[in-house]
């Protein structure tokens, strides 16, 4: 993935949040679309560990060695920031207060199931907070590339991995491609810039309803 | 990052409580009971109310203020021993109470705070209060099945908030009120002192803001909230 | 019950206090208790409402109006106080923290049953945390008057009034005696000034083991 | 009335753990980890124990320097993605993982501290992670029942303590310990700075003192502590 494709795929994600809401980012590409919101853009940001009000990495030096996100990055409080223990955390997640999760995925099917914590035999760390957030959010997407690093497609028509959660994710960002889980399946409905609807049937391993008439492009 | 701001009129606040809501109530005895949130209420007179609260106040206070305007049709409660109108009109079925011991009342709207359904426990095995409720065993030993207890909406008395809804409780007035907050789909507080976000340090934060929708500040301290003398 | 004869029994309950003890005291006679207790005595004093580290009622008009005690008594802050939800008071009693409790009775067994929270068709309140306290301290003491205002035993053979608790009580305070609910029955160890084991044995409607030799008096 | 004091020499708390004990630590990542108590309990070398922590922490760190001495026997977790060494041995067989989602492993340590058996949750319901799980029936739906998880004794690090034991935990370092500090029989925490008792405004303290069974001073704070450069 060129650093191109990742950043047109930051900048696209990171308008799926709207001024007021509670997001949590998962670890890894979820983590940086933050740095693609406008600058004091109103977003309460939570991370399992304890905090709502994150604000951007701390600067070299000015690290406050307690204050991490659940990635570890050493992150700087916000005016209106709030710590609390991993009980309460987890309450602000299964209680509803999260209006959307991005998080990545290993793979994620036609239904919405997705698969990101465990490949049998080969990573099995442990799930850690995905399958709360995964399953209670209001709203899941998944931000991931395409393909993985072998060029196997990761939007499946089932998972074959373990799931993280069932039917749970509404709308999946790739660097190729934004598409939506429908009652009526997947659902393509924006494509990258310099992609073709050709390209990206062929990195999916799924049905894919394609739109009528023109596609955005982002 | 900036945080949205929270406050609220205090008429537009109690405005969303519909006829029928199931309404959670802050305090133990008076501190922490959010009299001003229930005054309104009073005002607006939303019938057939549920009421959510560890005891039912005394006279002329909080509660007995729902009660004497016949707003109340349930009341869920561990203890309503100094407010004789409940009493009275829980005797001629009036209005319908449901007893739970306090702490499993403070337990059971905590674990909805949680987003889990319910909890085992042994407390109230072996007496009356067992009478009715699913034996569930765990590990071997039998407990008693307690279901979360959501409610529509929570009102909340707090000392301090900021513009986000970050909450700070005082001394003994904090009791029910961060276990409401989390357990309602809409959290009302009322606040004595508002303050900028970013004046209450991260640390001290009793309620975090994720689960305050709206605060409402006190223009006053009306009398009730002070010391009851006997 | 005489000034002296509640003042004796308040004097000898508060000896069952042992310094760094965790104790909550039941509303009403019990919480007089801490009345008794030397000034600077080493005990946390815990109440259902959310304080441990209970200090002295309030002087007139140096009342905290966010301060009281389960009972409804402005009481004080000491050093070493802390201040909780209602959910983690009842954490510290269920979980096991509490070493002590003292609770008032409508009625106590034989076997330690305790009755004290309702009287059908008279006294409905609701049970408040008195089953909790009951249930999960480490000991459970009563204190009372040997008989209620009409004269009727409180200690009885049998509860005939709904319990609070089964089992739970292991001594009990009363202006005539300390009696102890042994797995051999209730065992009469103490006896007030001027009180015959004989006042005793006829105010109690439950076999009652006397001691044998020279009974303390208290 | 006056408060006990409760601070211990480092060595004579961590002594009262015995060989095959169940030990919670708190800590997610660095923050919170109690290095200094771990530090004591690999130099005495109790053995067979069964470690209840978010993770196992990263190579040459904490959890993994127990790991490394042959001391634990099973580990309780969420997460062990950050210690190879874990995954090696769990894959080897020569420790037991069982693993929990990182909230229900919080809620069943917060359950144990509330003094209740378990909970009901619908967290993992349709995936491998509710296999072996009992369901229970709560108002109608199905959720899968999570025991409650206590241990032996549970080793917390504070920043301040006060000399009662009431804690004061800083920014993310609070995660875990306020609930283990409350589920285990013991609790022994490590602190920062510690005060006299009445230091700490009683509305500021994380966990009271109650809970905690003894408090260890520590003499400096060692570079583990630190921020973590990669």
């Amino acid at each position: 993935m060129s650093l191109n494709a990742k950043n047109r795929m930051l900048h696209r994600a990171a308008k799926e949040i709207a001024p007021g809401m509670i997001v949590n980012l998962g670890i890894g590409l979820p983590t940086r679309v933050a740095n693609f919101l406008p600058k004091d853009f109103p977003v309460c940001l939570h991370s399992e560990n304890g905090i709502a009000g994150i604000g951007p990495v701390a600067e070299d030096g000015a690290e406050d060695r307690n204050l991490i996100d659940a990635g570890g990055a050493y992150v700087t409080p916000v005016n209106g920031t709030s710590y609390f223990d991993s009980a309460v955390s987890f309450a602000i997640v299964r209680s509803g207060r999260l209006d959307l999760t991005m998080l990545g995925a290993f793979q994620v099917s036609a239904v919405g199931d997705l698969a990101n914590w465990m490949i049998p035999g080969f990573f099995t760390p442990g799930a850690g907070g995905a399958i709360e957030l995964a399953q209670k959010a209001h709203e899941v997407a998944v931000i991931t590339t395409h393909t993985d690093k072998k060029g196997r497609p990761k939007i499946v028509q089932e998972c074959s991995l373990p799931l993280t959660a069932k039917r749970c994710v509404s709308r999946i960002f790739t660097d190729l491609a934004v598409i939506d889980v429908t009652k009526e399946g997947l659902q393509l409905i924006e494509i990258a810039e310099g992609v073709t609807v050709e390209d990206i049937v062929k990195a999916t391993d799924a049905d894919l309803n394609l739109p009528v008439g023109e596609i955005p492009v982002f | 990052m900036a945080m949205i701001d929270k406050t609220t009129a205090m008429r537009d606040a109690i405005a969303r409580i519909p006829d029928g809501a199931s309404v959670m109530l802050g305090g133990f005895g008076v501190p922490g009971t959010p009299f001003c949130l229930i005054e309104e209420l009073v005002r607006q007179g939303q019938k057939g109310l549920t009421i959510i609260k560890n005891d039912a106040n005394e006279t002329g206070m909080g509660v007995d203020w729902l009660l004497e305007s016949g707003q109340v049709s349930k009341l869920v409660t561990s203890h309503i021993g100094l407010n004789p109108r409940a009493v009275k009109m829980m005797n001629a079925g009036e209005i319908e109470v449901e007893f739970a011991p306090q702490g499993i009342l403070a337990e059971r709207i905590r674990v909805a705070g949680a987003g889990v359904m319910g909890f085992v426990t042994d407390i109230g095995i072996g007496t009356d209060m067992a009478k009715g409720k699913v034996e569930v065993s765990v590990d071997g030993n039998v407990g008693l099945l307690e279901p979360a207890l959501r409610a529509d909406f929570a009102l909340v008395h707090a000392s301090k908030s900021d513009t986000f809804g970050n909450l700070v409780f005082s001394a003994t007035a904090r009791n029910f009120n961060p276990l409401i907050a989390m357990a309602a789909d809409f959290t009302i507080a009322e606040t004595e002192t508002l303050l900028p976000a970013g004046e209450i340090l991260p640390d001290e934060v009793h309620t975090p803001a994720p689960f305050v929708d709206q605060v409402v500040v006190m223009s006053s301290l009306p009398e009730v909230y002070g010391v009851v003398k006997r």
